[in-house]
């Protein structure tokens, strides 16, 4: 009999979907926001007790669904890595939407709110079984699941130019998926398989064989760019800053938080359990990472430095964000997928709070957007502006905060490849870029503001605005509370992702 | 030659397909054409999806009255997979049929270049 | 007992925190408040100081933050921590007096203070830090932390001002992480070991790799150090209140470049392993082509406060020049130009920020026959001139008979080259010195007399400092005998 | 002790005088300092050698003072001439204005000399060296206009360049010494010195050139043209009198009291800068003989005659120095007189161009006469002092080892003799026989400006009848040396 625990992850799923369902249901958005809630904070603790199991036995394990073996059953493979992604996952979305919960309720019109938070429960679900599925089928579904949720999250605050940007990014995750499935269907009529194990084999087969070399680098080619283009990978990240500034605070969280991550954990199980990395290196696809990475480190500050609207200048940063995890993945060794994965970690703690803090200090500051006109706003509430401080300090690498670690593991992982220089002077770069941008953001918002402008503020901001908003301290607190753990006591966290990655294969 | 053809003929019809909906996704500028280009493309996958598991001159896998061999049926998990394809992609379908309604009732057009200008319209 | 070394950092943090939180409204309070923190900070570096200079530095270490069993943001006082550690602590109050005076005109005085306050602590942070990694930490933070300090004014000027020196330091910065990358993963331990601390065994093959780092490095945390050609932004920092400039920009910061080498050259890489190597040769000649570019700069300048930091510019290669010798003697010549220069320069900045403040002229050209107006002022600037200009038996001469001494020892043709920079740089000292005090004293043409009339010596608060900065001046090359040995003693890792 | 007060009342004296508003007072101050310093000085002079440890830099190098041989005779010369300059000055800035300012670092610059000349090793040369340019500049920008500022600037920018050469080699040279202070011979370390003899030949041939820049030696001589017409008279007056021989003094210190004669005889370094001492000795005299300023003729003048002091020393003999020596007092002397007079001459008529100054000598027959004899003397006419000084060197010269140097030296003295007389003559010529027509009033200055004149020639003269007195200290110095 094999231990209880072991149907946790699959009850995380069964929960969230659950979840969706009934929120669907129901009449009042508070009342299904109350039921996520209580969801994500249930995911977190059962994903923290498979984490801890599997951490402490060392161990994955292979869970079917209702004992059907495969190829027909569906399986769930759990192992530290997953649960772990998944405890982040669930916590962040919970976090979000308890600090965004304000906004999101005014920003939402009643009738839609508790379809917002189906919607939302979708995406965590599509989350939690793109980290934990076996199935290269079963992770296109959920994609594509998680594609419209994450649609429906941008366009529920109803706005013109939200609608737009979701037709943008609708079309282009479709292209995306689309690629996907093209890809993995061409890997299925070259192998035959659908499942990750079998599927590993007989790639491996094939790669030292030399048959069907074209189609398989084809097959590999367009699923990782599907999944590129899915992640806003640079060339593909157009779509991103419309989507992911116009959203209300709590939807651009998660966007740029925890969708984003999704696939790429999804890439990141198929490039270690079924392609694996030196088959990836031999038809050089690491390289194109690589190249998408670092120029997407650049071209991403750069766009942000020329934006002044407080939002969409954060969505260019994640498109940074993301190429640093590109490059990470693009080294090609299992020190550049580590320090991937633990700046998967950082950027989802820290995304979510830099987009909160600004939501909170724009709603304070009678929602003007532009940091010239949010000066002297820190100090209307106090949190939020230190909130967008610690989150800036670790985007810039500043030691304590976790995006200090994550530079410091991208560039010891470096060290050995061959790409060294490029990689190191793209890193010393882009942290110049990033402190080019965030630090006068800090100083701009921490700065003090001429009285027009104070005046104007004060007349035009609701009370309820001004108002201390509790929940979006608590989430703030929790969140920086995360990033400066993340930046501490990281050495844990790094020994669960090597042990998981290790037990990923 | 005509032996390639003839034994790839699904897949040259899936590519084709597959690149008739690329085209119509890129160069269309009407929402409604680039939803039907993603239809397209997405049945020249299930095409190629299908004719995989089709094995020549075999049923399809429905058990009947008296046991047969499983030789005689085709491989059904493609099939299955087509069928899941489908759903999702119908779905797909309907969720961004709503979304160029919606916008549609805010902008009274579906051509994305007049769209854009009359989005900018607004933001100014 | 061990954690008196965290005092001197977190105190002065909290009490600018606390200050920029509070915004206290009276002046009298808050200046009582910013004097209490600043000399009880001063009494507890100093205190840690003595402590570590009697028990020996390993007695006294302090762990703020540990990461892992071998990374750690850990503190403790060695012989070099000694000497800048030292310098700060002195210096810090009596620039404190004098610029709660200036500041009166200045306005903003809570946000200038509270950040004030947190520079200090970060500063003593990166004297008394133990390993590179510390180090790198508070280097970045002290970035942050002066840069609303350079940006106070928050007009076009200061706005770019401070956007400039933060894309330097910045960069800088990002070019030394590299080194302490490379230093983590080829040695076995990051702390400072005197003779450098890679590890012998892991450098095979990779010293040429090494040694570009070495070069990455140098100038990134040469770029605080100003050296040519990452010396733009000091200049334009001069637009920052004179307190700044004096401080930060003559001494804190800029000598926070120069002892970062200072760790980089003998506690990190380790003096033996780059001497003689092509690295040492590229460093070199950059230093010696910032001593004459800086001066030629400050003779061409008319704008006093930025012909000083040009001069800055060029006395901070002085250090760097001795440093990249690379040897003990360079090491010791470098330190005792670092204090020397640390007390006059901020005098000369001293004395400038008086005259901005008294008489609103900022050009040498509007200095005509001022110095029977401003006797205090003038005098103080005088004597900080001929002292830098290196008149013995005053400051500026030791340090350059340390730097000529050891560059001598090394007999290398680069290094007398060196000498002779030094020389032409005396020179040009002297002149942009001199008319500086010449236009003073001695006018030429009509002066409207009314105008000077109305100029006197600033109050007591900004004189008072003055004087005894000069008078620190001239004890300390009074007794530099004593100094110039325990420097010694450091240079050898005695200390 | 005694050594410091020389040094220190003056210094001190000066800030009095300085705050002192009341003319007559400050006039007495001045001479009370200036008498009290001299006297301290020939005190010295009497008393046996002593040294006095004023504090340490670092290690071996310390600030130190004595009063061996030659910082007694320094000491002696400016004494000697510092009196009677102060006495001139009072009438002739009563002119000019801003005594306060001049008379108080006039008075300051006198204790500086002292210092100069008793330093006992290299640094507090270097020390009173540095300070004695930078308070000599005031002077020379004196009267406030642009020039008189750009040729002060001109002035410090050549002093302190040379006398950075100067340290510059110094910091070479500290390597190789083997004790820290001046000993007459030389103390250079034989073993390392002998090693590296080229190095150290460059760096003598850089020391010298750089002190020599405060001598007026070439290439570094443009700063006294420059200087000379703006400073005011007594300004000038000890400028090319005694500053000059400052750098004259650092240069015998560097040649004989560190390096040592016999370390250098022979050498390329010394041939070159023979050969320097020489040009600048003749293209004096040349640019003299073309100047038509009255004061800058005198400057050029100054440049080729203190190269004859220069030529002697670096023959490195006995007799070229005793004839250096010599040279030095003489040429003060004289110059002295000269300058005052055309300060004298300036004043009373404002003229400052030599061919205004026909039948000057009706005007001023005292100045004029005293102007004549100075004149004399510089040429070398015997019975004058300058015959004397230019004798012995000439004698030295034939003497010198090195084959050309005597051909060529007593060539170059000759010639420069005979345009010295060219370019001082005529001006006395047509002072005293302007032609017939010339009808002039007499305008003589008052006796405040004509005694110390008048003092000056006649020791000029005196000095060339009994040259006794002058030599037999001269050559106790000499005989320390070799």
């Amino acid at each position: 009999m094999r231990p209880f625990v072991e149907n946790f992850p699959f009850f995380c799923i069964f929960l969230a979907i659950v979840g969706g369902i009934l929120s669907a249901a129901l009449r009042r958005g508070r009342i299904a926001w109350g039921l996520t809630l209580g969801i994500c904070a249930a995911d977190f603790f059962l994903s923290a007790a498979v984490l801890a199991y599997t951490f402490i036995n060392q161990l994955s394990f292979t869970y079917t669904m209702g004992r059907f073996q495969a190829p027909f059953g569906n399986a769930i493979q759990a192992g530290p890595w997953q649960a772990l992604m998944a405890m982040v996952f669930s916590s962040v979305m919970g976090l979000s939407l308890l600090g965004g919960a304000r906004d999101l309720f005014r920003d939402v019109e009643p009738s839609r709110q508790p379809m917002y938070f189906t919607m939302a429960d979708m995406v965590l679900a599509s989350l939690l079984s793109l980290t934990y599925t076996t199935d290269v089928f079963t992770g296109y579904v959920f994609i594509e699941i998680s594609t419209i949720a994450a649609c429906a999250l941008v366009m529920a605050k109803d706005t013109g130019t939200n609608l737009i940007a979701t037709l943008r990014y609708l079309f282009m995750s479709l292209l995306g998926s689309s690629m996907f499935l093209l890809g993995l269907v061409i890997l299925n009529s070259v192998t035959g398989h659908l499942l990750m194990s079998p599927l590993a084999e007989s790639v491996a087969r094939l790669a030292e064989t030399g048959k069907y070399e074209i189609p398989l680098t084809v097959a590999l080619g367009l699923m990782t760019a599907g999944l590129g283009v899915k992640s806003a990978m640079f060339p593909f990240h157009m779509w991103l800053p419309d989507a992911h500034g116009g959203a209300t605070a709590a939807s651009s969280a998660i966007l740029s938080g925890l969708v984003l991550k999704g696939y790429i954990a999804l890439l990141i199980v198929l490039m270690v359990r079924v392609f694996s990395l030196e088959l990836l290196m031999e038809i050089g696809i690491t390289n194109i990472l690589l190249a998408a990475g670092l120029m997407g480190m650049v071209m991403g500050s750069l766009a942000a430095m020329r934006e002044h609207h407080i939002k969409r200048m954060l969505a260019y940063s994640s498109v940074a964000q993301i190429g640093y995890i590109f490059m990470g993945l693009g080294l090609g060794t299992t020190a550049g997928l580590a320090a991937s994965c633990f700046h998967i970690l950082v950027h989802a703690c820290c995304k979510p709070l830099l987009f909160l803090c600004a939501g909170r200090l724009s709603a304070v500051s009678a929602h003007h957007h532009s940091l010239k006109n949010l000066r002297g706003s820190a100090y209307r509430d106090v949190v939020a502006g230190v909130g967008f401080t610690v989150g800036a300090l670790s985007m810039i690498g500043i030691p304590l905060f976790g995006g200090f670690v994550s530079k410091l593991y991208f560039a010891t992982a470096s060290l050995h490849t061959g790409r060294m220089a490029a990689v190191l002077l793209v890193i010393a770069l882009s942290t110049l870029l990033n402190a080019l941008y965030y630090v006068p953001a800090v100083l701009s918002i921490w700065g003090i503001a001429p009285e027009e402008l104070k005046a104007e503020v004060r007349e035009h901001t609701a009370d309820e605005e001004r108002a201390v908003d509790r929940l979006f301290i608590a989430a703030a607190a929790a969140l920086i509370i995360g990033v400066v753990v993340l930046g501490i006591l990281y050495h844990p966290v790094m020994d669960v992702l090597n042990l998981g990655l290790s037990l990923l294969k | 030659m005509l032996e390639t053809l003839m034994i790839n003929r699904f897949s040259i019809t899936a590519a084709i397909l597959f690149g008739i909906g690329l085209l119509n996704v890129m160069v269309q500028k009407n929402l409604i054409k680039k939803v039907v280009g993603f239809n397209i493309m997405d049945s020249a996958v299930f095409l190629l999806l299908a004719s995989l598991g089709y094995v020549e001159g075999s049923t399809a896998p429905i058990v009947g009255e008296g046991a047969v061999d499983a030789a005689q049926y085709i491989n059904p998990i493609p099939s299955g997979l087509v069928l899941t394809g489908i759903v999702v992609s119908v779905s797909i379908t309907a969720f961004s049929l709503a979304l160029i309604q919606r916008i549609y009732k805010r902008y009274g057009t579906i051509e994305l270049d007049e769209l854009m200008e009359r989005a900018k319209k607004e933001v100014d | 007992m061990h954690h008196i070394l965290a005092l001197p950092i977190l105190f002065p943090i909290l009490a600018g925190a606390v200050m920029l939180i509070l915004r206290p409204a009276g002046r009298r309070h808050r200046n009582l408040f910013l004097m209490a923190s600043v000399l009880l900070t001063t009494a507890f570096s100093l205190t840690g100081i003595l402590l570590s200079y009697r028990l020996g530095g390993d007695a006294l270490t302090c762990v703020l933050v540990s990461f892992s069993t071998w990374l750690s943001i850990s503190l403790k006082i060695d012989g070099l921590s000694m000497v800048y550690g030292t310098i700060v602590a002195v210096l810090w109050p009596l620039i404190t007096v004098y610029s709660i005076l200036y500041m009166e005109h200045e306005g903003q005085e809570n946000r200038f203070f509270g950040f004030w306050l947190i520079s200090f602590g970060v500063v003593n942070g990166i004297a008394f830090s133990q390993d590179f990694l510390s180090m790198y930490f508070f280097y970045e933070l002290m970035t942050l932390s002066t840069l609303p300090l350079v940006m106070h004014a928050m007009d076009e000027k200061a706005q770019y001002a401070g956007r400039k020196y933060l894309v330097y330091s910045i960069s800088g910065a990002s070019f030394a992480f590299i080194g302490i990358v490379f230093l983590l993963n080829y040695s076995s331990s990051l702390d400072f070991t005197y003779g450098g601390i890679l590890d012998a065994a892991k450098t095979v093959g990779a010293e040429n790799t090494l040694l570009v780092v070495f070069i990455c490095a140098f100038f990134g945390f040469g770029v605080k150090a100003a050296i040519f050609p990452f010396h733009g932004w000091l200049p334009d920092a001069s637009v920052a209140p004179t307190p700044v400039s004096a401080l930060l920009h003559a001494v804190a910061v800029v000598k926070a470049g120069a002892f970062a080498v200072a760790r980089l050259i003998y506690y990190g890489f380790g003096a033996d392993f780059l001497r003689g190597t092509y690295a040492q040769t590229v460093v070199m000649t950059a230093t010696i082509v910032t001593i004459i570019y800086g001066s030629a700069r400050a003779l061409r300048t008319p704008h006093l406060k930025r012909r000083l930091a040009f001069s800055t510019v060029s006395n901070l290669s002085y250090i760097l020049f001795s440093l990249t010798l690379m040897t003990p003697g360079g090491l010791a010549g470098g330190l005792t130009h670092m204090v020397y220069h640390a007390v006059i320069k901020i005098t000369l900045f001293a004395c400038a920020g008086a005259i901005i403040v008294k008489a609103g002229r900022e050009y040498v050209y509007e200095l005509e026959g001022m110095g029977s107006r401003m006797p205090v002022v003038f005098g103080a600037f005088t004597v900080s001139s001929l002292a830098l200009i290196g008149l013995p038996p005053l400051g500026g001469f030791a340090g350059k008979w340390m730097i000529a001494e050891a560059a001598v020892d090394t007999g290398e043709s680069l290094a007398y080259l060196g000498i002779a920079a030094l020389i032409l740089s005396t020179l040009l000292t002297t002149l942009y010195l001199m008319t500086v005090i010449v236009r003073g004293y001695f006018p030429v043409g009509q002066l409207d007399m009314e105008a000077l009339e109305t100029i006197h010596d600033p109050g007591r608060m900004m004189t008072v400092p003055l004087a005894l900065l000069t008078a620190l001046g001239v004890v300390l090359a009074l007794c530099s005998n004593t100094i110039i040995h325990f420097l010694q003693m450091v240079s050898l890792g005695i200390v | 002790m005694l050594l410091i007060l020389p040094i220190l009342i003056p210094v001190i004296g000066g800030i009095f005088v300085f705050r002192q508003k009341n003319e007559q007072i400050r006039n007495r101050m001045v001479l009370c300092i200036a008498g009290v310093t001299a006297a301290l000085a020939v005190l010295l002079c009497l008393l046996p050698e002593q040294t006095v440890e004023l504090m340490t830099i670092q290690g071996a190098l310390r600030l130190s003072l004595q009063n061996d041989g030659l910082a007694k005779f320094f000491m002696a010369l400016v004494a000697l001439i510092w009196l009677p300059v102060a006495v001139f000055s009072f009438p002739y800035l009563k002119h000019a204005g801003g005594e306060r300012k001049f008379l108080s670092i006039y008075t300051m610059t006198q204790g500086i000399l002292m210092g100069l000349a008793m330093a006992r090793n290299f640094i507090t040369m270097y020390m009173f060296f540095e300070m004695m340019s930078m308070l000599t500049m005031p002077l020379v920008l004196h009267n406030g206009t642009p020039a008189a500022r750009r040729a002060g600037f001109q002035y410090l920018g050549y002093s302190v360049f040379g006398a950075g050469m100067a340290l510059a080699g110094f910091f070479v040279l500290a390597y190789y010494e083997a004790l820290p202070d001046f000993v007459a011979g030389g103390i250079l370390n034989p073993i390392l010195a002998s090693q590296h003899r080229e190095l150290l030949l460059a760096v003598w041939f850089l020391m010298v050139v750089g002190f020599g820049a405060k001598a007026g030696m070439m290439p570094m001589q443009s700063w006294l043209p420059a200087a000379h017409p703006v400073a005011p008279a007594p300004a000038s007056a000890v400028l090319s009198g005694v500053i000059t021989k400052g750098g004259v003094l650092a240069i015998i210190r560097v040649t004989y009291y560190m390096f040592g004669p016999k370390f250098l005889a022979g050498s390329w370094a010394q041939k070159a800068l023979i050969c320097l001492a020489l040009c600048t000795v003749f293209v004096g005299s040349m640019l003299a003989l073309r100047e038509q300023q009255f004061k800058k003729r005198l400057a050029y003048s100054t440049v080729s005659q203190v190269s004859y002091v220069l030529f002697g020393l670096l023959l490195l003999t006995a007799d070229g120095v005793k004839g250096a020596l010599l040279q030095m007092v003489f040429h003060a002397l004289a110059k002295d007189t000269l300058f005052l007079a055309a300060g004298a001459i300036i004043l009373s008529t404002n003229f400052s161009r030599v061919d205004q100054l026909r039948g000057i000598g009706r005007r001023m027959p005292v100045t004029t006469w005293c102007f004549t004899l100075a004149a004399l003397s510089l040429i070398g006419i015997p019975p004058m002092s300058g015959f004397v000084s230019k004798w012995y060197l000439a004698s030295a010269a034939l003497e010198s080892s090195i084959s050309w140097v005597g051909a060529a030296g007593v060539a170059v003295l000759i010639l420069s003799a005979l345009l010295t007389a060219g370019y001082l003559l005529p001006i006395v010529a047509d002072g005293f026989f302007p032609g017939a027509d010339f009808i002039a009033e007499i305008k003589e200055v008052g006796r405040g400006m004509t005694v110390p004149m008048l003092i000056f020639a006649v020791l000029a003269m005196a000095l060339g009848i009994f040259p006794g007195l002058l030599l037999r200290p001269v050559e106790a110095l000499c005989g320390l040396i070799f």
